[in-house]
């Protein structure tokens, strides 16, 4: 089954020898979603890429398990969507090349065109197929990469600033998005804004010393 | 432009027979037989060639740079297309004055290639082409394309005189005309032609500026058209 | 299998943005000719000992191929593309396809370096074929794995400047020597077995250059 | 007087020979604010630059005048502040060296230590005025922007998705500065968020082809 | 007044981010010290000829130069400061301390390669030494003009690496040229009226390319 778990424990990240945030300890079960909070500059983007493997923690772990068995960072790739405003995609290829370069190199084969053609109408992108990322307004760009994150039906997928460069549309996109994914499997949303931390059932929430307040 | 067309064709067409076809004579009587060039010989025809197409390589490159100076100040697209057709010309035109030339020197100096002033500026300007396109497609905009191109192409246009007047006078060469030429023959109209010979040497010039006149306009309209029909698919 | 698939799809996404409407191969090849018109520039009224030219051809190769093969990781990470690339593929799969990237790039470019050095340098005459081409391939091979790895350190760092020469100078000259000394001696129609040692030593870099290089990427690919 | 005015005529932009918008005429008289909205792609950075005159525009033309006299491209650099995700400031330099050493390029002088002092604790980054910007989160690199961009007290503040990247608390301030400014020169917001759009009096909405339509 | 605190407050900035980084500085040490110990290690059995010194010193200058030089445009491109650069300044405020940092760049690099190459190559006698010192002066200076327009025309492009030596050397070569036989008379002790002609042409070189560039420079600054 779905049943992916997330269990994290006494995580602790530092830059410069400084923690960012340390002593966070929870477990999320699909279906399930998370807020995490805070001020700017609280560490919210850096607890984020930790729980998505892209940066180490300084200590504690990460576990991703699936009915007790602990899924390798290698497997979780498959079942990873991220986007963020600092997620960048390749500038000189066209929307779609993205998305098909992207794919083979995460699972060497291509997802089927109907597959591409329903995210790309999702986002509204389906026009601009054929154009260069390098090319797009900034709130295009943050619609292909929900197109991006969601191609391979991730089971756990994070947000960061989930609603940034979007219009109205864009904005309702995105919540069906995340309604669905609620119910299909983990959702972790870092965010500033109040109405968005609501989405979530289960909150992390960073007070730390509060970046700027330091 | 029909003019041009039919002008050209017919001017070089008749320097393609009359260049190759009248013969040499050490006393040349009437207009059908071409003196001898002592240390040139037969292979002195290819003056009809190389001079005037190394003189319409000069001529592409600044109309060239006259677009892109216009582009800059109009911003207007047209200019761009202008500037770049007028600059594949050129660079097609380069590479034949320099096969010419190579080939010419060969048989006339006994290498290909010697590092003659002339020589070196042709090759510079060889290098400035490819070096305008390697540009060009290094850029994504059109609009950045057009402006930096044009850019580039000024600038480099300003290093260009110093191929023509000051480096020959710096470095002993090999064409006439250089630094420590015997003769002290200037330009080409005192390079021992005989009048025949001038009317075909001007004819191919002409010839040549009206071609290539003709391929210009014949690109534009090219470029042209392929930009709309871009246009319409987007 | 799929291993292989993912990082061949790796190596065709930077080859098709290399390629991508035929620019990057406009300036490197204009890049070889632009520093070859340079070298021969300088030598104008000198024929050219086979010594300098061996030493020339590499130094060409060097600077060609240091402003070509770093940009693999440095634009990476200055397009912020890193972090999607973090996300979707292991450390391993990305170091083996960039590395496979490098070496194609570096084969290409030591061909057309080879290619323009023998029709311009008529000094240039490899006499002995075989020694040329063990030392074309096993060179451009070793060059290709220390420039990769160091490429990605360099990318990674926060001081990019600082570690840039400390770490690919003394990485790189045993191999540019041994490379230049092999060439001379291909130059000079040397048997092939005289240059046994060099090759020994061209092997044993690039074997210790890409294991050690592939043990380590993981700790430098990830922050 | 601040009497600082501007007018817009017939302006027009194009992309790869495509015009992202055309024919925008406005004037905007001190005090004054101008939204202007439309969807992602629309052109509404695209716009704000060619005003900001970071871009040219490809036909139109873009005046400031004062009581009828023209003012300078090079004399509006002292009155213009401009705010974006996409302006960056030198990750390599501290906070405070950034506005010291960005404002000695603008005028000449280094601004009174007081000011800068007011403007940093205005967007709460006093603390960490020596840190370098490369080591900022998202959100405080966005208030630095704002205390940047007030630091010469400009006539016309430029605000392109003003609130992205901050908290609650960041949004305040920048209510404030806007609220401010609406009544001491010329504000103009480039926004997806129809609140944002509502601080404003005027609006100039790009309907156009509308980015990810065409 | 206020245009040249203005000016001087860029070359500070510029300054200031290269001594904290230190990116060109390394690049530039790393390329001169690959370069000459190359030609060393190449050159090693020869006794090289003035002619041979004179070009390679400039060749080492000019291949060095695109590492470093290019770096001044393309790093404001790269961290996306540019905009607010172009917010904050004209135009022509812009170009000149660009020109004015790598100037110094410039005479700073020169002045590495000659002490050097003084050190290095026996043969390398500088025996006018009012000749040389000129050569130099005009030399570095119409290298950094020429090197600060280009380099501000491929910060916009996709390939800088290769691009700058490309687009460079072409505009170079009248300046390369000349700059070698004044090096070559100096080094031939010929007295210091002989070598006006080169001066004559690297001072109109100097002012050509500046006076060009800064006319053209918004064109390439302003999108
Ligand atoms: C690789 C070989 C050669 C190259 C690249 C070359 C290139 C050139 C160039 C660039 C020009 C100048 C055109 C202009 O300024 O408008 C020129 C002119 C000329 N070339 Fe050559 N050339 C070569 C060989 C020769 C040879 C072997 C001869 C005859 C012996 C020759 C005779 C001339 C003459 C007579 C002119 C016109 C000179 C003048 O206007 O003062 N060239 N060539
Ligand atoms: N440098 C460029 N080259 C080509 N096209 C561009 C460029 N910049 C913008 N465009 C195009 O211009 C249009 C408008 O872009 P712009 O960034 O102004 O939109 P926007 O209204 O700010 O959108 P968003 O709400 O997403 O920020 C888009 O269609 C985009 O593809
Ligand atoms: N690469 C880095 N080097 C040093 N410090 C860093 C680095 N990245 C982040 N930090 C510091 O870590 C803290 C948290 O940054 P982070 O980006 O995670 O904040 P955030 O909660 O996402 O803030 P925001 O709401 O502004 O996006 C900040 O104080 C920041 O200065
Ligand atoms: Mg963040
Ligand atoms: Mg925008």
């Amino acid at each position: 089954m779905n049943g992916i778990r997330l269990q994290v424990t006494d995580l602790r990240r530092d830059f410069n020898r400084r923690p960012v945030f340390q002593g966070i300890s929870f477990a999320l079960d699909a279906p399930g979603s998370l807020a995490v909070t805070g001020l700017n500059g609280a560490g919210k983007s850096t607890l984020i890429k930790v729980l998505a493997g892209a940066i180490g923690p300084t200590t504690g772990t990460v576990a991703y398990q699936r009915a007790g068995v602990p899924i390798e960072i290698d497997a979780l790739r498959h079942e990873l969507g991220f986007v963020s405003p600092y997620l960048n995609l390749y500038d000189e290829f066209s929307a779609e090349e993205n998305l098909r370069l992207l794919s083979r190199i995460r699972s060497g084969n291509e997802p089927a065109s109907v597959t591409i053609e329903r995210r790309m109408k999702q986002v509204n992108l389906w026009n601009r197929r054929h154009d260069d990322v390098g090319t797009f307004s900034s709130g295009m760009k943050q619609r292909l990469k929900y197109a991006f994150a969601l191609l391979h039906e991730p089971t756990v997928l994070m947000l960061d600033e989930p609603t940034s460069n979007l219009d109205a549309e864009g904005i309702a996109v995105v919540e069906a998005i995340v309604a669905e994914q609620k119910e299909r499997g983990i959702l972790i949303v870092a965010t500033n804004d109040e109405s968005e931390a609501a989405w979530c059932t289960a909150r992390v929430h960073l007070s730390g010393s509060g970046g700027n307040k330091r | 432009m029909r003019i041009v067309k039919v002008l050209s064709i017919i001017l070089i067409t008749f320097v393609l027979i009359a260049g190759i076809a009248i013969p040499l004579a050490p006393a040349p009587q009437g207009l059908f037989e071409f003196p001898i060039i002592p240390g040139l010989e037969d292979k002195a025809r290819n003056i009809f060639y190389h001079v005037p197409i190394a003189w319409t390589t000069v001529l592409a490159f600044l109309v060239s740079m006259w677009y892109g100076y216009r582009y800059l100040r109009t911003r207007s697209i047209d200019d761009d297309l202008k500037s770049v057709s007028s600059a594949g010309l050129g660079f097609m035109l380069c590479i034949l004055a320099t096969v010419t030339g190579s080939l010419w020197a060969k048989f006339n100096w006994g290498s290909f290639w010697n590092w003659d002033p002339r020589e070196t500026s042709i090759f510079v300007l060889l290098l400035i082409y490819g070096a305008y396109f390697a540009l060009r497609s290094a850029l994504a905009s059109d609009e950045a394309r057009a402006r930096l191109s044009a850019v580039y192409a000024i600038i480099a246009g300003l290093t260009v005189p110093f191929f023509i007047f000051v480096l020959p006078r710096m470095v002993a060469g090999l064409h006439p005309g250089a630094k420590g030429d015997v003769d002290g023959s200037g330009p080409v109209l005192e390079f021992k032609m005989a009048p025949n010979m001038r009317v075909v040497f001007f004819s191919s010039l002409i010839g040549f500026t009206l071609f290539y006149i003709w391929l210009l306009t014949l690109r534009i309209r090219a470029a042209r058209l392929e930009h709309h029909v871009a246009d319409q698919h987007s | 299998m799929s291993t292989i698939a993912r990082t061949w799809a790796l190596v065709v996404k930077d080859a098709r943005s290399e390629l991508r409407t035929r620019y990057a191969m406009n300036a490197l090849v204009m890049f070889v000719i632009t520093s070859v018109a340079t070298i021969l520039f300088a030598m104008r009224e000198d024929q050219a000992s086979p010594e300098l030219l061996a030493g020339m051809y590499w130094v060409v190769v060097f600077f060609s191929s240091m402003s070509g093969l770093s940009r693999i990781f440095v634009s990476e990470e200055e397009k912020g593309t890193a972090l999607a690339l973090q996300l979707i593929a292991s450390p391993k799969v990305v170091y083996v396809g960039k590395l496979l990237f490098n070496c194609g790039l570096t084969l290409l470019l030591t061909l057309a370096v080879t290619v323009l050095y023998l029709i311009v340098f008529p000094g240039f005459v490899v006499a002995s074929f075989d020694i040329f081409a063990v030392t074309w391939l096993l060179g451009s091979l070793g060059l290709a794995s220390a420039a990769t790895i160091i490429a990605a350190i360099i990318a990674r760092a926060n001081t990019r400047g600082t570690l840039y020469p400390v770490l690919s100078f003394p990485v790189l000259i045993p191999l540019l020597m041994t490379v230049m000394r092999s060439t001379i001696r291909a130059l000079a129609g040397e048997s092939f077995e005289n240059a046994f040692g060099e090759f020994q030593v061209l092997f044993s870099y690039l074997l210790v250059m890409t294991g050690g290089s592939y043990l380590l990427f993981e700790h430098v690919w990830k922050d």
